[in-house]
């Protein structure tokens, strides 16, 4: 329940007082549409690199949603009265992932379909990226939410993210387009990245609430 | 022509004028689209290449034309926003906007439902589609960046630069098919050399873009109407609460309910 | 949770020292706030009045001593320190583009509180200014903005940091009584203020004279480093 | 010689502050392993999407560093003294812009050519593609800062920020990778769409400070 | 620019209004302040103090009303507002994850002055802090940071938003001994607080006194909204 409170507290404040929900919608496309123009138009080439594009999405827009994730509430005083009040920190920082997840991560991953479309991919390749995505942002968010729990308050941190949060991504990456470009294509397998990757997101659900509790506490 | 400026400048005078200008407008609008479809539809004949999909052509161009020039006319506004100052030039911006955002839209979605059957695919990352859709998301953004700032004054200069320089997206929609080699036609009414299409065509073609260029200008005018009001309607609002500060109390179950 | 449940509610403060870098703010600080109590640490810019502050609030870990909160009929269990607290810092923990209401109204249910927001909003004089944004704020109705919070959930035990600064007399006097009627309810404070802060109720702690001396020269004495 | 003093204190801050240098680079080493891991091993069709790869990292890099422009700016009231100081407004915001390219951008120019080989792409099209950004990076840069200036005061802005910047980018990334792609293929173009992108920096560069200051001055 | 060039300057304002959103804040300040001069405005929380010193330096339009500076020997020439003003906030103007002394080098060379770092850190009593982050200071020892900047270049002019909170009765007194100083080398200050300061040399504003009454009911009166 204290959950919920926070969770929806954060995605109030994603979302501006305006509540602009179409926005990561018209994000994605603005990103989208870069790589044609890079690529140029040959639908054959577009389709190929279609799944990197579609999980290009959800990764920027994640790493954009960490930057606002605890370094505010450090400056604000947000974060002392979370830590003197009765709540765990670590359902603060479960909050905090979440809410990056289903204000970020989501619904750029619930139109990643018709992105895929216009870079004429085909059914099979769209549904194994959308649910490639689905099992492996979770992971991003979890992962990205340690990395800011972590940096937040040290602030001469530069390297440490990348040395936090690169080991962590990679392995989530690369299962998540190994997955996509498995799905309905007998050479390669689906099953297991795909299962690895719900097994990295679950691993990540337990991981971050620990160990980013673990670093906010370290402020002390 | 300076007193009919000013005119515009003053809301109040802006409302009676556009009183007087809306129904006229939506009238001419009404009556040449019904005239226009009718020679689009039962007049016009059938392209002998295209068959009968060229009637998509009736709304297509007259809908993209609509897209560049709202967007041209957001131009002018910004510069009357950074220049003068004026709110009423940020009110015809704002409200422009949308409607610029829907005419984009619907000329991307007609132009991709004639691809269908023209190029044999409903979207190709041809340079002008591209450019349109680029276009929409200029549109999308900055109606994002109005909505993102809680006072319209605030939100004023800052959008109008947004439209300055994303005006160089214009030019490049309307030259890119000569600039790039595309599967799109090139301009073949407005050029220098004369129009090269049909007069059977041409002529339905030049009323739907009438009425549709009217039609725009009544939801504009309508649209500044409207925003004129909301703006008014919040200062009241402000000074409601300014006046009563308790009258607010029932309020709060709402919010937390 | 429920007030009468602190009647005999009592902070105990033992031997607290803090060195923070090469500065040694403080050694041995002892004290006992009892329930209706309230402790008003004074000293000067940077003598560690915030420091102190934050370490009863289990902000920050003491170098030596202990902070406790003892139940005095049972003082055998301590009470529970995660709904004992309402920390009030330099800051006012709200966010600035959120609305006043938004943000009390989540500090409310995130604290569990019951309060009635419109009530406390009235006492704090900021009822007409609930559906602003923070950032429209001056500075002394974001003060009164960010103590509202104290209202909103029940807490025994208040600390705050300079409470009434940036706010004008009148501010301060309802401030003052907030806090008054806080204490004869059973519960009870510390703050940490330059300013007067309800002086005739108050014991003082003048935290300059527990400032240690130069800290040990000899740096491998002691811990061992 | 303010703008200098300008630029130096903004790198020093950014090399300080943790997302600025180090999550663009995280970003870009992601894109790098998200392609080849989407696409599969193919060197033809690597080396076929590596321009546009190189081109996106740091064109997307960017904004994630772009967000921390001015916003922190106008909260520890820094604007306040930047506005009343002596120096003009288009100073301070090429500065900002400068210190993007340096401290952003141009990393990430630097590391594209490691990336490139990674994507299997020949000395050829590397140079090309270096070139290419040297030239068209000061352009996002600049244009990027006109968009974090319109949105100062604004949080947590960051895919309002994309979203508005973005469309303005494509005709860099257009010339950018065509100046790329026509470097060492006698069939296309290179010195055209290279000049072009210098003429764009150029351009930005009048623009942006100009724009940028207006964006600043309106928040009176 | 020289101490001495502005041996007669002059701020005056005339007739300035302000509405913020739905409050109406003041209406018709007027007020001229001269070399050597000391104006304090006083006024409840939200009256306005912190806008009109925004207005003053130019980081806000007034509704209605102007802010002018003149020389008085040659008034014809308004003096260039870029180099003449110091704006001391409700922030400070610090990025806390640098050092006191990397903040301050910023912003003397920024600003154009040739202040000694050294000696202005000594009379605010943060030398021995230079050294450190930003975000090390305590509350007052921050401000006092921050004030630093007023020494390092020169300005005739000094806005000061509550210079003194956070501050204690020593800091308190350094900070009244430097504008004092200020204000005998011929420069002027306006300062908004709610504590005593120098009010033997102070002239006082009340800017409640200013307040218009309530708002236009007609919304279509006037300029059309
Ligand atoms: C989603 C797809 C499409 C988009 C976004 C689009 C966009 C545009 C735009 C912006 C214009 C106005 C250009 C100007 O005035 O210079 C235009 C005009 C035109 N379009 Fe399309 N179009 C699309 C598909 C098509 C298709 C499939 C056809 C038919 C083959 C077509 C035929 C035309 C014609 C004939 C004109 C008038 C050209 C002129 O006279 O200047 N369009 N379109
Ligand atoms: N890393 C460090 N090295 C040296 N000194 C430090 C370090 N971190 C903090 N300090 C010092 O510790 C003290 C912290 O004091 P604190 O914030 O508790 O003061 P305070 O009594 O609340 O002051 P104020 O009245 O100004 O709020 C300051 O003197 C500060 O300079
Ligand atoms: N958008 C808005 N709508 C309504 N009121 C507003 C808006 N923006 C600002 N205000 C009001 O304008 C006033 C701003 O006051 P200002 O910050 O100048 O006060 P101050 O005199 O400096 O107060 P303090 O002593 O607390 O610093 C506040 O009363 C605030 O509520
Ligand atoms: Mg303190
Ligand atoms: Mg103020």
């Amino acid at each position: 329940m204290k959950l919920w409170i926070l969770v929806r507290r954060e995605l109030a404040l994603a979302f501006g007082r305006s509540a602009n929900v179409a926005l990561p919608l018209v994000f994605f496309l603005s990103l989208v549409i870069l790589f044609p123009f890079g690529i140029g138009p040959d639908p054959q080439t577009l389709s190929l690199v279609g799944p990197a594009v579609l999980w290009a999405g959800p990764l920027l827009g994640t790493l954009l949603a960490l930057d606002s994730t605890f370094q505010p509430d450090v400056e604000d005083g947000t974060l002392e009265v979370l830590m003197t009040g009765s709540t765990p920190l670590e359902v603060v920082v479960l909050g905090k992932a979440l809410a990056v997840w289903v204000g970020t991560a989501l619904p750029l991953v619930i139109v990643a379909p018709i992105f895929g479309m216009m870079l004429s991919m085909e059914t099979t390749a769209l549904t194994g990226t959308f649910l490639s995505l689905l099992a492996g942002t979770p992971a991003l968010a979890l992962f990205g939410t340690i990395g800011a729990a972590v940096t937040a308050p040290l602030r001469r941190s530069g390297m440490l993210l990348s040395v936090i949060i690169l080991p962590l991504l990679v392995p989530t990456l690369i299962f998540g387009v190994g997955a996509a470009a498995g799905y309905g294509d007998a050479a390669l397998p689906f099953r297991a990245p795909f299962l690895l990757l719900c097994a990295l997101s679950l691993f990540a659900a337990v991981l971050a609430p620990i160990a980013g509790a673990a670093a906010i506490r370290a402020l002390r | 022509m300076s007193n009919w400026f000013q005119n515009l400048a003053n809301p109040t005078r802006f409302m009676a004028l556009s009183d007087k200008l809306l129904p006229t407008f939506a009238l001419l609008g009404s009556a040449l689209l019904a005239v226009g479809l009718y020679q689009s539809f039962f007049v016009a004949p059938a392209d002998y290449q295209q068959g009968e999909t060229v009637r998509i052509m009736f709304i297509h161009v007259p809908a993209a034309w609509i897209a560049m020039f709202c967007y041209a006319l957001m131009t002018a506004s910004a510069i009357g926003t950074l220049v003068w100052r004026h709110p009423m030039a940020d009110v015809s911006a704002r409200a422009a906007a949308p409607i610029g955002a829907v005419f984009t839209a619907l000329a991307l979605i007609t132009g991709s439902l004639w691809g269908k059957p023209m190029w044999g695919t409903w979207w190709v990352w041809d340079a002008r589609l591209t450019s349109v859709l680029v276009l929409l998301i200029i549109y999308l953004g900055l109606i994002a960046l109005w909505r993102a700032f809680d006072d319209p004054a605030r939100s004023a200069r800052p959008a109008a630069i947004v439209i300055l320089v994303g005006s160089i997206n214009l030019p490049i929609i309307k030259f890119s098919v000569d600039w790039w080699n595309t599967l799109h036609q090139p301009a073949s009414v407005f050029r220098m050399d004369g129009p090269t299409i049909h007069p059977d065509l041409l002529w339905p073609l030049m009323i739907m873009a009438l009425a549709i260029t009217f039609i725009f200008l009544s939801l504009h005018l309508l649209a500044m109407r409207n925003e004129v009001l909301a703006r008014r309607v919040r200062r009241l609002e402000q000074r409601a609460a300014a006046r009563g500060p308790t009258s607010r109390s029932q309020n709060d179950t709402r919010v937390h309910a | 949770m429920n007030m009468t449940s602190h009647a005999g509610l009592e902070l105990r403060a033992e031997g607290l020292s803090k060195s923070l870098g090469s500065s040694h703010l403080f050694e041995g600080v002892t004290f006992t706030v009892k329930a209706g109590g309230l402790l008003v640490v004074r000293g000067t810019n940077g003598s560690g009045k915030t420091t102190l502050l934050r370490m009863i609030a289990g902000l920050l870990d003491a170098d030596e001593g202990v902070v406790q909160f003892n139940q005095a009929e049972s003082s055998l269990k301590a009470i529970d320190l995660d709904a004992a607290i309402h920390y009030f810092g330099h800051h006012n923990a709200l966010k600035t583009d959120q609305s006043v209401r938004a943000n009390l109204v989540f500090w409310r249910d995130f604290l569990g509180g019951t309060g009635d927001l419109n009530e406390a909003a009235t006492r704090l004089d900021i009822a007409h200014l609930l559906d602003l944004p923070v950032a429209a704020l001056s500075a002394g109705q974001k003060r009164r903005a960010g103590f509202t919070r104290l209202l909103l959930a029940h807490r025994p035990v208040w600390l705050l940091d300079e409470p009434t600064s940036a706010l004008d007399q009148t501010s301060t006097g309802i401030m003052e009584g907030l806090v008054s009627q806080h204490l004869q309810a059973g519960g009870l404070a510390v703050a940490a203020t330059h300013l007067p802060f309800l002086d005739d109720q108050a014991t003082t702690l003048e935290l300059s004279s527990f400032s240690a001396g130069s800290p040990d020269s000899d740096p491998s004495a002691g811990d061992g480093w």
